[in-house]
């Protein structure tokens, strides 16, 4: 299986490469590896192999993360779905897709997909789903774009990316939650923790973060306005990957988690809620739909609230229900998208009001294929949505609470599925006004949405083909399953006639729809769509980006340094008098008059700095402050320092000089409200320095740096200057960083002075 | 003994402070040799202050009683030389940007 | 500021203070003094030059350029250290010949190192001083 | 004294000597360039192949300068941390330093740009192996001022306004390190980092050690970028050259993190409660704020440098969880993040060779003529952006994992709506620039597709390319890198062994 799906990803990033050496037949090409992955996996499940099946491969043991593929009934059942729609829509594509710009990337991120979603599907370390989980979301993203060139395409990519990013984290947090609580990190091993897990306090968020992650994915309430505008892909990827299998995750996750996560209260709660309201929201918006793509995305909506409905609540039957539908959604809804693809290039418009009439006289072919899987869709016999419809009426019929709520919920949405199966034939194939102007087309591209229509029929007819399947599917799901066998017919019951009520009614009002022109008045409720909600997030955080980054980064260099100072101040002061306390050494007390003298020169001048105007004085003062501390410095025994402060003064204040003709000789003056704030904060720091300075000489210093000097500096360094020898032996390498700075320096200043000159110096 | 030191520094900083939030360059250039200055004198008197004698090892191949403490001094020596070398290049950009047109103030380097 | 005064003054200033910018260079491993105090003493005698003069006048007394001064300091700073290095006594080692002679001081490693900063502080006040004078 | 303290050493000796070599030939243009390659090369030769093995045979190395033992001369000292920083900044150095051949021109070439690049470039080493607090402020000084040149050569206005927010800020940030340095020194009496580590063991009830603690957090904190201190970032990165913008989003926000990492674990351990709580309250905001900073802005570059905030919270979270998983997650996070926004900013470079702006307005189609590059630029933002299995998925998911252990649940939260606004502007430049309707060049630009581009500027792809393949490398098989981030952390989070490495066990 690694190898298999490794292979998969080897001829992806091949196809641009053989795009250029095959042209058109690419597709064709590329279709051989669904369909030898299709019969592989058909061989296994012939030949009665016992699965599961399991091949790991260790990825990353600090977390107990592999590569880990798993074969059993329900990945069997989705990997066949995937590999032979997949078949079926390279097939189409390779028609569709003709003479397309582009192709050999269209067609390598399809092949990546394809690869992805097997992965996900067979994945069974939670790395290994995380990764192919993304993955398919990231070539959803690109597949949406392909027709990057029109803002709706880009918009709709974006948007579906982040929509299922945010589920992609949910289901982070999720896995890594579980493995908390587990340990285990391996899928198929989690379900022997479900009491753990079901019984922890981490229960809640863990469930909530599986389930938003599967909502996302799978389009449900209220996540559901991604896939609609998803459809502005070109139709192969929307028959592939938002209709039949990408779409499907986050139901396959519901059906991988029910032995795990299911079987309580909460999970059904949430799941058939939130699945029913989609179902019939989807139902009513496809309804109200014209876009035939924007129609079948809705209905999609619809089925998947359906699913997760039915492995929400979890019995045998639901389960049951839940697989069967699984197989007849994928068959009837791809043909269906395949078809509007079709539909779309012969009549150039996609909206079903605007279709030529009596399309069935010119598309005969066309016409029958859409009755064929439309029919499937509404549930009529002997067809294999049928089959699925009378179990999820008897899912519904036999739910374990509620039941007329489920039944009428379910009711309404088989209303408008049949409703549905009108619009889609009745509305598109007979009404319309435009005059005929049908664009030529290949015919082999209805090769493929025709299989698709033919299985669904073949499988109504003779549904027991696949009791094995669905069976071993269903045992998957939940351990207590007792294997079942499908049929067309099972009588006269309650099921068959819910069935036919919802046919008559959806006929009804369909009809009553084309004669009376009614609008639901919820204008109101506009702004309350989670699409409405999400551009308002979506423009909501760009503004507040906008409107924190105005404040923070204003550009006034001022603010940044008083912003810096304040933070500085604030914190350390904060600290000082939360962790320290002001503590002053007493016996320091004692003033010398030298000292005192020169403290008072050096507050005059810079009194004088501080509030002369004149760019001179400022400099005189400054530099009678500079000797003052050099005259404190030799005082205090540091002759070296004293000298070289002086020299760097008075070198600075040469720098000064030359280059301050330039500038005014009048200086700005601060604002009165400036004066105060800033003084504030800078006598705040002149006190917190001297208070920790206070702190600091408390206590007597014992430098062991100072003996070891004061021993080796003549016996092991030869030199009798301590601080010379320290500066070029003791601690040679900051003296080594210091003459760097200084020639980094120097080259600057030249670099500065003389970049913009045509002349040079040196 | 640290106690009038200590204030000189504080004076310092409070001084250095004030000029680095001015509008004007010079001033702001000014902050900056204060506060340089200012530091420079913390750790003179954070490695405590000895009056009596410069850290020089006497004839007799000992250290003479009581001296200062050396590190800060080297230490200083290097941060001040650092300084200098950092102080001399802002000063430098300083005056370039103020050969901008329309610059002569630090407000208006917004953008 | 070209005077007649301060040029002539200054033919004679200027080799004092070099001559004193090398006798601080050498005392300062036993007295107040150093590479560092060295060469901005010999920096400040070139700019004295430069004022008296003009900047291509101390340019060409001062026979290297600046960057190439700065340059060799470096890399006399660099390669004092390179002896502990490779006799593996550590980067840096500080290693004295033995003998005296009289006016130079005891000859070692660290007094590369020192000659090194001198040169080095040299270079850069001229790097950084003269563009600003010619500027005038 | 084996060959091995001079592996340690070389890493500072070979740029240095390659610096003073170009200064010398600072007119040759060739010989500039190759000397400058060469310089960079033996760097990477250096670090990789000689110091990280012995590293990882050793543990902790340490080389004392000038002979004098530990805590009287300058220790140097290389651990994993160290070893692993040291082979990712010489890798990007070179990488950029052939990004620049092309990248930079002839009369910066010629004012010594590659002098201040090399000089950065040891300076950064220094840091990186620094084991003496005032040592460490020196090489920061290097650092900075070979910022300040390189960030300012040219003399653009913009530029010059830069460099004078960059100025004044870094100033503040380093007086005030200075500060803290000399407080150290008041208070313990030693410089020695091991030292002064043992200083704070023997005396926990210190009172000044918590200040101290801050007067060091918050200079390192500016150079990290941290909120509320990162203003100089956004305003100054997008206006020099892009090989410039890209080292420094490589490497300098990177020093103050090591910085503060180094410091937080080794010396400021005793009131983890306080400082650390700190640490993770800045952490969580400089997220989110430098993540709706980007949300803000619609030039690449600016989106970019906003983002080296965002994410440089995450790193902090990495250290103020204070786990040796989270720290390890915090590494992790280092190294991705180097790799990946470095080659943002190099993409980033190409796009204004192609469009000549790097403003999304005027950028649009790209993927139209230049698929391939395109696809780099997806894989290293979806790196970024944190999509398993590339790298930045490893690093966020060991920061979520450390986090829950923790039970920092509103931390997590901000991990997680940080790396979905991530994404959102990821693809915000993936959407706006390499999507939409191809545009029509004008004359001016040369490179209409593919081909030429690969051909005639291979120096700017080669680097790209090269470290798109190492993210791709470190996201595939994260194993390597999480096993050395692993043994860095323990070493990190086990000061002991550091300390006796520097101080000798007898101390």
């Amino acid at each position: 299986m690694i190898l298999s799906i490794l292979s998969v990803f080897i001829l992806a990033i091949l196809v641009p490469t053989l795009h250029k050496i095959t042209g058109n037949k690419i597709a064709y090409l590329l279709s051989l590896a669904p369909i030898s992955i299709f019969i592989a996996l058909f061989y296994y499940h012939l030949n009665g192999t016992t699965f599961p099946i399991r091949e790991s491969w260790e990825w990353n043991s600090y977390f107990n993360l592999e590569l880990a593929f798993y074969l059993d009934g329900l990945s069997l059942l989705f990997g066949l779905l995937i590999s032979g729609i997949g078949f079926l829509i390279y097939i189409y594509a390779g028609f569709y897709m003709k003479n397309a710009k582009y192709n050999g990337r269209f067609f390598m991120i399809l092949t990546l997909f394809m690869g992805a979603m097997l992965g996900l599907v067979l994945a069974d370390n939670w790395l290994s789903i995380l990764v192919f989980w993304e993955l398919t979301s990231i070539t959803s993203f690109l597949l949406i774009g392909h027709k990057n060139e029109k803002e709706s395409a880009r918009y709709a990519a974006w948007q579906g990316l982040l929509v299922t990013a945010l589920g992609g984290l949910a289901l982070l947090v999720g896995l890594v939650l579980t493995g908390i609580v587990t340990e285990e990190y391996t899928i198929s091993n989690l379900s022997q923790h479900h009491e753990l897990l079901t019984q922890h306090t981490l229960y809640i968020p863990i469930l909530l973060c599986v389930a938003v992650a599967a909502f996302t994915k799978s389009a449900q309430f209220p996540f559901h306005f991604w896939l609609p505008n998803a459809m502005a892909a070109p139709t192969p990827v929307s028959a592939y990957l938002h209709s039949a299998t990408m779409v499907k995750a986050g139901i396959y996750f519901f059906a991988r988690f029910s032995p795990i996560l299911g079987g309580t209260i909460e999970w059904q709660i949430l799941l058939s809620s939130i699945g029913g309201i989609t179902m019939i929201m989807g139902a009513i918006m496809a309804f109200k739909a014209d876009n035939i793509k924007k129609l079948l995305a809705y209905s999609t909506i619809s089925a998947l609230g359906i699913m997760t409905m039915a492995f929400g609540l979890g019995t045998e039957t639901a389960i049951f229900a839940g697989t069967v539908y699984i197989i007849a959604h994928a068959l009837y809804k791809s043909t269906l998208f395949m078809m509007a693809g079709i539909l779309d290039k012969q009549t150039g418009t996609k909206k079903i009001s605007e279709f030529p009439v009596s399309l069935y006289k010119k598309l005969p072919l066309a016409f029958a294929i859409v009755c064929l899987a439309a029919l499937s869709f509404a549930g009529i016999a002997p067809f294999f949505g049928f089959v699925a419809k009378e179990l999820l009426l008897e899912m519904v019929l036999h739910s374990p609470m509620l039941s007329a709520v489920y039944v009428a919920a379910m009711l309404i949405t088989s209303v408008f599925f049949v409703a549905l199966l009108f619009v889609l034939t009745h509305k598109a194939f007979f009404k319309g006004f435009k005059k005929p102007a049908l664009k030529n087309i290949h015919k082999g591209i209805y090769i493929a949405p025709a299989v698709t229509a033919l299985t669904g029929l073949v499988f109504g007819l003779f549904p027991d083909v696949l009791s094995n399947l669905t069976s071993l599917a269903s045992s998957n799901i939940s351990p207590e399953f007792e294997s079942k066998h499908l049929a067309l017919w099972h009588g006269f019951n309650n099921a068959f006639y819910l069935s036919l009520i919802s046919i008559l009614l959806g006929a009804s009002i369909y009809f009553l729809s084309l004669k009376v022109n009614w609008k639901l008045k919820l204008g109101f409720l506009k702004p309350l769509q989670p699409s409405k909600i999400y551009d308002f997030l979506f423009d909501g955080l760009i503004t507040f980006g906008q409107w924190q980054t105005r404040k923070i980064q204003t550009g006034y260099l001022r603010n940044y340094a008083m912003v810096t100072l304040l933070v500085i101040l604030v914190l350390t002061g904060f600290t000082f008098f939360y962790k320290a306390g002001i503590r002053i050494n007493t016996e320091s007390l004692d003033i010398y008059i030298f000292e005192l003298i020169l403290g008072l020169i050096v507050l005059i001048a810079l009194g004088f700095t501080l509030f002369t105007s004149s760019n001179i004085s400022a400099l005189l003062s400054l530099s009678v402050v500079g000797i003052a501390i050099s005259i404190i410095f030799m005082e205090a025994g540091a002759p070296d320092l004293a000298i070289t402060f002086f020299l760097i003064d008075a070198l600075t204040i040469t720098i000064f000089v030359l280059i301050l003709h330039k500038l005014p000789k009048k200086m700005l003056r601060k604002k009165n409200f400036d004066r105060i704030r800033d003084g504030f904060i800078a006598v705040g720091t002149g006190l917190l320095v001297t208070l920790i300075l206070f702190s600091i000489t408390y206590n007597p210093l014992n430098s062991k740096l100072k003996e070891f000097y004061a021993e080796n500096s003549y016996s092991a360094a030869k030199g009798k200057n301590m601080v010379n020898v320290i500066l070029v032996d003791f601690r040679v390498l900051d003296t080594l960083g210091e003459i760097c700075v200084l020639a980094i320096a120097a080259l600057g200043v030249f670099a500065l002075v003389n970049y913009t000159k045509n002349k040079k110096l040196d | 003994m640290e106690f009038l030191l200590s204030i000189l520094v504080g004076l310092l900083f409070a001084a250095g402070v004030y000029l680095l939030l001015h509008r004007d360059f010079v001033k702001l250039v000014i902050g900056i040799v204060i506060i340089g200055n200012a530091t420079a004198l913390f750790i003179f008197v954070a490695g405590r202050i000895v009056r009596q004698n410069a850290p020089f090892i006497q004839e007799n191949g000992l250290p003479p009683e009581n001296f200062a403490d050396p590190v800060p001094q080297a230490l200083i020596l290097t941060a001040l030389v650092i300084g200098f070398g950092i102080q001399a290049f802002a000063l430098i950009v300083f005056k370039k940007v103020y050969d901008i047109p329309k610059v002569d103030k630090i407000d208006d380097l917004k953008k | 500021m070209n005077s007649f005064i301060l040029r002539n003054s200054a033919k004679i200033i200027v080799p004092f203070m070099l001559l004193f910018s090398v006798f601080l260079l050498f005392r300062g491993h036993n007295l107040p003094g150093g590479g560092f105090i060295g060469g901005l003493m010999a920096g400040a005698a070139f700019i004295l030059d430069a004022f008296a003069n003009n900047v291509a006048h101390s340019l060409k007394i001062l026979r290297f350029e600046p960057v190439k001064i700065m340059a060799t300091g470096l890399l006399l700073a660099v390669i004092s250290g390179f002896l502990g290095l490779i006799l593996g006594d550590g980067f840096f080692k500080g290693y004295w010949l033995n003998i005296e002679i009289p006016l130079i001081p005891k000859l070692g490693s660290p007094l590369l190192f020192d000659i090194g900063v001198y040169a080095l502080v040299l270079g850069m006040v001229l790097k950084m001083v003269l563009p600003n004078i010619e500027n005038d | 004294m084996g060959y091995e303290k001079i592996i340690i050493l070389l890493t500072l000796i070979i740029p240095m000597l390659t610096a003073i070599i170009s200064l010398f030939f600072k007119k040759n243009r060739i010989v500039n360039n190759y000397i400058s390659i060469i310089g960079s090369s033996l760097l990477l030769i250096t670090t990789t192949a000689f110091l990280f093995p012995l590293i990882v045979e050793n543990e902790i190395l340490t080389t004392q300068v000038g002979g004098w033992k530990a805590p009287f001369g300058i220790t140097i000292v290389a651990d994993m941390f160290s070893a692993i920083m040291l082979v990712i900044a010489s890798f990007v150095g070179l990488m950029v330093n052939i990004y620049a051949l092309e990248n930079i021109d002839y009369k910066k070439k010629e004012f010594s740009f590659f002098v201040f690049f090399q000089f950065l470039m040891m300076a950064v080493n220094g840091a990186f192996l620094a084991g003496d607090i005032f040592n460490l402020y020196v090489w920061f000084e290097v650092m900075l001022i070979s910022s300040f040149v390189l960030l300012v050569l040219g003399n653009g206005t913009k530029q010059l306004i830069a460099t004078v927010k960059y100025t004044l800020l870094s100033f503040i940030a380093s007086a005030f390190l200075l500060v803290g340095v000399g407080m150290i020194y008041g208070i313990s009496g030693s410089l020695n980092m091991a030292d002064v580590a043992l200083y704070f063991r023997e005396h926990p009830n210190e009172p000044l050690m918590t200040v101290a603690a801050v007067l060091f957090m918050l200079p390192f904190a500016i150079k990290a970028a941290l909120f509320p201190l990162y203003f100089w970032l956004p305003d100054s990165y997008h206006t020099p050259k892009i090989s410039v913008t890209a080292i420094f989003s490589g490497l300098l926000t990177k020093v103050g993190v090591y910085a503060l990492i180094r410091c937080f674990t080794l010396i400021f351990i005793h009131d983890v409660h306080y400082t650390h709580t700190i640490l993770m309250v800045a952490a969580g905001f400089t997220m989110l704020s430098g993540v709706f900073g980007a949300l803000s802005k619609v030039n690449m570059r600016r989106i970019l440098s906003f983002h080296i905030v965002s994410q440089v919270g995450y790193m902090v979270l990495g250290l103020a969880l204070f786990t040796p998983l989270a720290i390890a997650g915090a590494i992790f996070y280092i190294i991705q993040h180097i790799l990946a926004k470095t080659n943002l900013f190099l993409i980033t470079g190409v796009v204004e060779k192609i469009k000549g702006t790097s403003n999304l307005k005027g950028v649009s189609g790209l993927y139209h003529r230049f698929p391939v590059f395109s696809i780099i630029f997806l894989v290293v933002a979806l790196s970024l952006a944190g999509l398993p299995p590339l790298s930045g998925f490893w690093a966020k998911f060991i920061l979520i994992k450390a986090g829950f252990e923790q039970q920092e649940y509103l931390m997590i939260f901000v991990v997680l709506i940080t790396g979905l606004l991530t994404l959102f502007s990821m693809m915000k430049i993936w959407v706006n620039a390499f999507w939409g309707k191809q545009q029509e060049e004008p004359d001016r630009n040369l490179i209409t597709n593919e081909k030429s581009l690969f051909k005639e500027h291979w120096s700017l792809l080669i680097p790209i390319i090269l470290m798109a393949s190492f993210t791709l490398f470190i996201g595939l098989f994260s194993m390597p890198l999480m096993k050395y981030a692993t043994i860095a952390a323990e070493q990190l989070m086990n000061p002991l062994q550091y300390i006796e490495a520097v101080l000798g066990t007898a101390n």
